[in-house]
């Protein structure tokens, strides 16, 4: 049985059902334990599980973090949430030193299963302290893993498989997002890290579009169908692992390759997926591999300066027919 | 000795505490034989296994890794070694060996983790300033209060367990620099979690003094703003440090919530490796050798010796015990193999997912409406 | 009143702050007349200001990005308006109208710049959380306690130019959750910096009460043992609070070292945007009365009619003059043109050099010798 | 006049010369005032400009580098040091939620010229909280320059070019590079960022080699030379912003590619640079391009994982044979 469900829906169901299928599982976050709950995604777990498991926690990022990992050695499975994935920097030193590198360093013998959420703010002026999107940071780091979920069914089956999954994993949540809608089943069930969707199956381009900028991928592709290209929307649903099968499969199909994404141009996630194909697929492009990215710039506050900064479905389009 | 004030009449700090000269204050009486000279033994069996670990450091080169000694700061984990319980968690700093002892953690794995050996508590992925043994919940790292956040972590997770035991998180002053302690503590002093601090404070971070960094010595008197108890001692003083651990410890593991013990105490050797730092020209003379004076060795053995409690030969015997065991950690490291690398993936994450595929089915496809809008941001 | 108990009888907190009802002990004797006014005319243009932005906010959308007001905080940012010097510098939070207000920075700038005007304090790239004007050395951010750093930083450049001037750096008491606060106090106190902190103690970091947070209601016992001064008011009383302020600028000014001044004061709204967030049921209604009895304007005008400083007629021209400076503040950002985005890489980066391009000759190319060994790396 | 330095000589000489030149410059970092100065590249500076300007700093590294910050606005030009890139992980916050979006918050009033020293451990037992590179990340912050200055005397080119421009840097030091030593001008001089530099010139394969990575590249290139193979060894020297010219022009020539890094694969700095070359030569090119960069883990401790973690030359000869 599914429903539609939002993605915040989506997202408050997993950590409900994750919480009653096991008493491991404890949720940290500022503001968690109130009515608005996260954008709905925590309210009414504290009046169901209590506060020592939906967990009002100082404003203290890096402790937070910390916190998860030191719990999940005395064997919680500890979901942590950043309002903005901003204010997760203060935490980069327990990320990145200690909980990347836990399994490594214990040569194997004990694992950190630690989910931490971060939200990414879109528009309406969040400016540039509240809408940076570091998914290929943390996709860079080895023993961490990343989703970048688009849909609420993505997001329900991604947190429960990570909650009660081994290794530490990083949601980007796009806030855009939340309140969008998808069928969701409604018993517990796991979306798998490493498993790309075709989310438009295609033959003329393969677009992989990356969390936040799936719904305008497959609009994009809706309005060039009326043209006649035919696009082949990916969505990779998590980037580390990232599930080059499918994207070779793809490319190797369509023989063109543009790569949507919601992060800054440069070093970021479109280059892996761009390098990857040209180290495997070489020279079988029908065209040039294309970036549609943020430029490389922090976020204005204006929202003139965000039209131009965040594209719009036409400029996907136009981005696309220009590769034919 | 009327012109050297005893510990108690001073306020502790790096600056005072030489004043005292020799110190004169432990009071064996309030421990028993066994407990004496186990503790006594424990000393002397860090002692050893460190400057064992020195002399075969250079010019063998056999031990690839930066290593922090702890000559001269033996007391604090000897008293830990004989309180912590194998269910507690212990976490440590870059300085990880005497607390890796006081866990009761294998020595012979950790001689071999030095050598980098595939015996090794970490199989050579770590060394010495990143060891741990999860087996016996010691953990070290060489980041600086990077294991104190995470120390709190373990203490609230045995929190809501209800459970008896506690976690404790050894450190150094040099610590206390980093926000990041000071986050620790005001989320320890808040949830009142079973953690106890144990700062041993040997004045000096590398070669920067305290007071270079901080303008008070005076970790105590600011952590305990925090909501934590706190308890300042001459770390030297075995018998104290023993009576002063077992009580705080006590009060966590009785639900009191959190302590710090502050241990004055002072490092002999350079601050990493067999190597005189001295160059750096940042410690007084007059300072290493009131502390070497008073090594916390010798002032037990003292003691012991004067109630006879200690003889030539008992001492005999256990040097020659130790001794033995230092060798055979040092053989089984030597003669372990390497480690070979194998699949790097898989030893950074993990793949297998035993919960969730007991608890979670598979997912059935669905499909994603194009048409809806994307929501739009209110001011949060 | 006898069953009120007077401020100064009761140890400052937010637990006990009510018990006072209504506040009687503002001074308004230290002041003269002049300064009075002057002080009342700046809470009262910081009110209208606030109160007509939020009136805007919604439902015409035209401002769009998070706002926090800082309406029932009026005191301090009036205070300091006074005693702030050009050459000063002031950083503050996300709640940064008050501040920006206080640093003379150009109001209609602030309007320009929430509308996302060219014409703004940023040209539109900031908004109202992250607003600066470099000119008059006013800078702000929305992530917690950083700029309470970076205004540390600014401190230390002051002091080693032998500056009179100071930093000083306004934030709420939740920024005290972070360790970034601590560090910062401790560096502080350790050079004897050339800063104030402005702690306004609202009680809540968005919904989360002080005491969800941190263990005691004690920022200034905390600090304090970080080597910097602390002193705690009642933060609506804007006589303290120009006095306080006053005193302890002339202080660091003095060279006297750091310190702190914590305002215990009150946010009338939601913590953003003039929605009302009482749905999450954090702040008790009497609470709320308490400090809307003690409204910080209320108070200063009572005492003002009562010494005949203020009559109606001189408050309805202030009024008067406030809503034509209002009036004519929006005009002027609604007037303003839209930025358009031009480079971005310009915006990013700087690549001009001047002073590079003064002082530094080209190089001539060289050969790098590919023979020689990479260095063989020792402990550390 | 130039003359033998080392890699750490040259840094103490750009240090010392920028302090000499401008009193604005300071020096802030742990243990910089002491003789041993920070493997030797701060020596003697405390005694010739005193401890206001050269000041060890408390371990607080989030601070350190938002008192950089705060100083360079009332004029001062300051330099700060960490003697492992790892410790730095604590100031990410200042880095990124600050430091590299201030000139675009200020809307270009306000600039903040921070140069950021980062030194990278490697071998001798390290592991895995003394050895991580993390340029990529850092190149992927809009508003940050990003230096892997690979010889003695690019070293103190581009640090005077950094202390004395206004846009904050980071430096990635290798510190296996300290010993190493080139010919360096006596007289203070610039190296610009954005230009790449040909270590060796060829015709068959352009090796895009990073930072530390130089020597073995340029060891391989020599060992290839021998086997008929003509290495074109390309040096970016800076990472942000990247000369593409310089590389577009030595691929478009040799039409083979190689980056080798050290850093980890996966989302790393090879990663664009292959991307780069895809976008603008497409299929122009004779083989497919080639990573060669650290495996994605974490940094092994024992010297026998050591030796298969770090690639030697060999290993680098052979990857560049396969190519053709
Ligand atoms: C975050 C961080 N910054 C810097 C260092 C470098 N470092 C290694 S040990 C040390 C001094 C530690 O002093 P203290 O905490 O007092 O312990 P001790 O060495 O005296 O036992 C420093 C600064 C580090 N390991 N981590
Ligand atoms: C690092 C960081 N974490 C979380 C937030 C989200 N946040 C915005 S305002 C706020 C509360 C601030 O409370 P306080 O410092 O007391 O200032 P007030 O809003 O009460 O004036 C929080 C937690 C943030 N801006 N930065
Ligand atoms: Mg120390
Ligand atoms: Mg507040």
């Amino acid at each position: 049985m599914s429903r539609l469900l939002t993605y915040a829906q989506a997202i408050n169901e997993a950590l409900r059902q994750s919480m009653e299928l096991c008493e491991d599982v404890v949720v940290l976050g500022q503001l968690v334990d109130y009515k608005s709950g996260i954008f709905g995604t925590t309210t009414g777990l504290v009046d169901r599980f209590g506060p020592d498991r939906v967990q009002d926690f100082p404003v203290s990022e890096n402790l937070m973090t910390a916190t998860a990992m030191g719990a999940s050695l005395t064997g919680l499975r500890p979901v942590i949430v950043h309002q903005r994935l901003d204010f997760m920097l203060y935490s980069l030193d327990a990320i990145t030193n200690w909980l990347a590198l836990w399994r490594f360093k214990s040569n194997g013998h004990s694992n950190m299963p630690v989910t931490i959420r971060a939200i990414v703010g879109k528009r309406w002026g969040q400016g540039p302290q509240h809408s940076k999107s570091l998914h290929a940071w943390f996709a860079h780091l080895p023993g961490i893993r990343v989703a970048v979920p688009a849909t609420a069914d993505d997001v329900k089956g991604l947190l429960m498989e990570s909650i009660f999954g081994e290794t530490p994993a990083i949601f980007v949540e796009g806030r855009t997002l939340f309140s969008m809608t998808a069928h969701v089943p409604e018993q517990p069930y796991r979306v798998r890290f490493g498993q790309a969707t075709i989310r438009r199956p295609g033959k003329d381009v393969t677009l992989v579009a990356i969390g936040v900028i799936v719904p305008l991928a497959l609009r994009a592709a809706a309005a060039l169908d009326k043209q006649g290209i035919d696009v082949e929307v990916l969505d990779p649903r998590t980037l580390s692992p990232l599930d080059v099968n499918t994207l070779c499969e793809s490319v190797g199909k369509t023989r063109r390759l543009i790569v949507a994404d919601h992060g800054w141009t440069s070093f970021g996630a479109a280059a892996e997926i761009i390098a990857r194909i040209a180290e495997i697929l070489g020279d079988n492009l029908r065209a040039r591999p294309v970036r549609f990215c943020l430029p490389d710039s922090h976020t204005p506050m204006s929202m003139a300066l965000e039209d131009q900064y965040y594209a719009s479905d036409a400029d996907l389009v136009s981005a696309i027919q220009k590769m034919f | 000795m009327a012109t050297e004030p005893a510990v108690k009449s001073i306020q502790l700090s790096h600056r005072t505490i030489t004043l005292i000269g020799r110190y004169q204050e432990m009071e064996i009486d309030l421990l028993d034989r066994q407990t004496l000279l186990f503790l006594f033994r424990q000393m002397l069996r860090l002692r050893r296994m460190e400057e064992a670990l020195m002399q075969e450091y250079h010019p063998a080169d056999e031990m690839r890794c930066p290593m922090h000694f702890c000559i001269g700061q033996e007391a604090v984990p000897a008293a830990l070694s004989l309180l912590v319980e194998p269910e507690d968690y212990l976490f440590s700093h870059h300085r990880s060996h005497g607390y890796y002892f006081a866990k009761g953690s294998p020595l012979r794995e950790l001689f071999a983790e030095v050598y980098g050996k595939e015996t090794g508590a970490n199989g050579g992925k770590a060394g010495s300033q990143d060891i741990s043994h999860h087996a016996s919940r010691f953990y070290s790292g060489a980041i600086l209060s990077g294991a104190v956040s995470i120390a709190v972590g373990a203490a609230f997770g045995l929190q809501i367990r209800k459970s008896r035991n506690i976690s404790i998180a050894g450190f150094g002053e040099g610590a206390t620099d980093e926000g990041a302690f000071w986050e620790a503590a005001n989320y320890a002093g808040l949830r009142r979690l079973p953690i106890l601090f144990v700062c041993e404070n040997n004045r000096y971070a590398t070669y920067s003094d305290q007071l270079k960094r901080q303008p008070n010595d005076n970790i105590c008197e600011r952590v305990v703003t925090f909501g934590v108890r706190t308890r300042r001692i001459f770390g030297n003083d075995v018998v104290k440090a023993y009576l002063t651990l077992r009580e705080e410890m006590a009060r966590v593991r009785g639900g009191e919530g959190p302590g710090l013990v502050e241990a004055y105490t002072y490092r002999w050797n350079s601050h990493v490796g067999p190597e005189d730092d001295n160059v750096n020209n940042y410690r007084p003379a007059s300072e290493i050798q009131f502390w070497k004076e008073n090594c916390p060795i010798r002032l037990l053995q003292e003691k012991l010796e004067a109630a006879g409690y200690l003889d030539s030969q008992t001492l005999g015997r256990m040097e020659r015990e130790i001794a033995a065991e230092i060798a055979a950690n040092f053989q089984f490291a030597k003669e372990s193999p390497f480690p070979s690398a194998g699949d790097w993936r898989a030893m950074n994450w993990d793949d297998s997912s035993p919960l969730a595929d007991r608890l979670l089915g598979a997912q059935s496809r669905s499909e994603f409406d194009q048409s809806q809008p994307e929501a739009r941001l209110e001011p949060y």
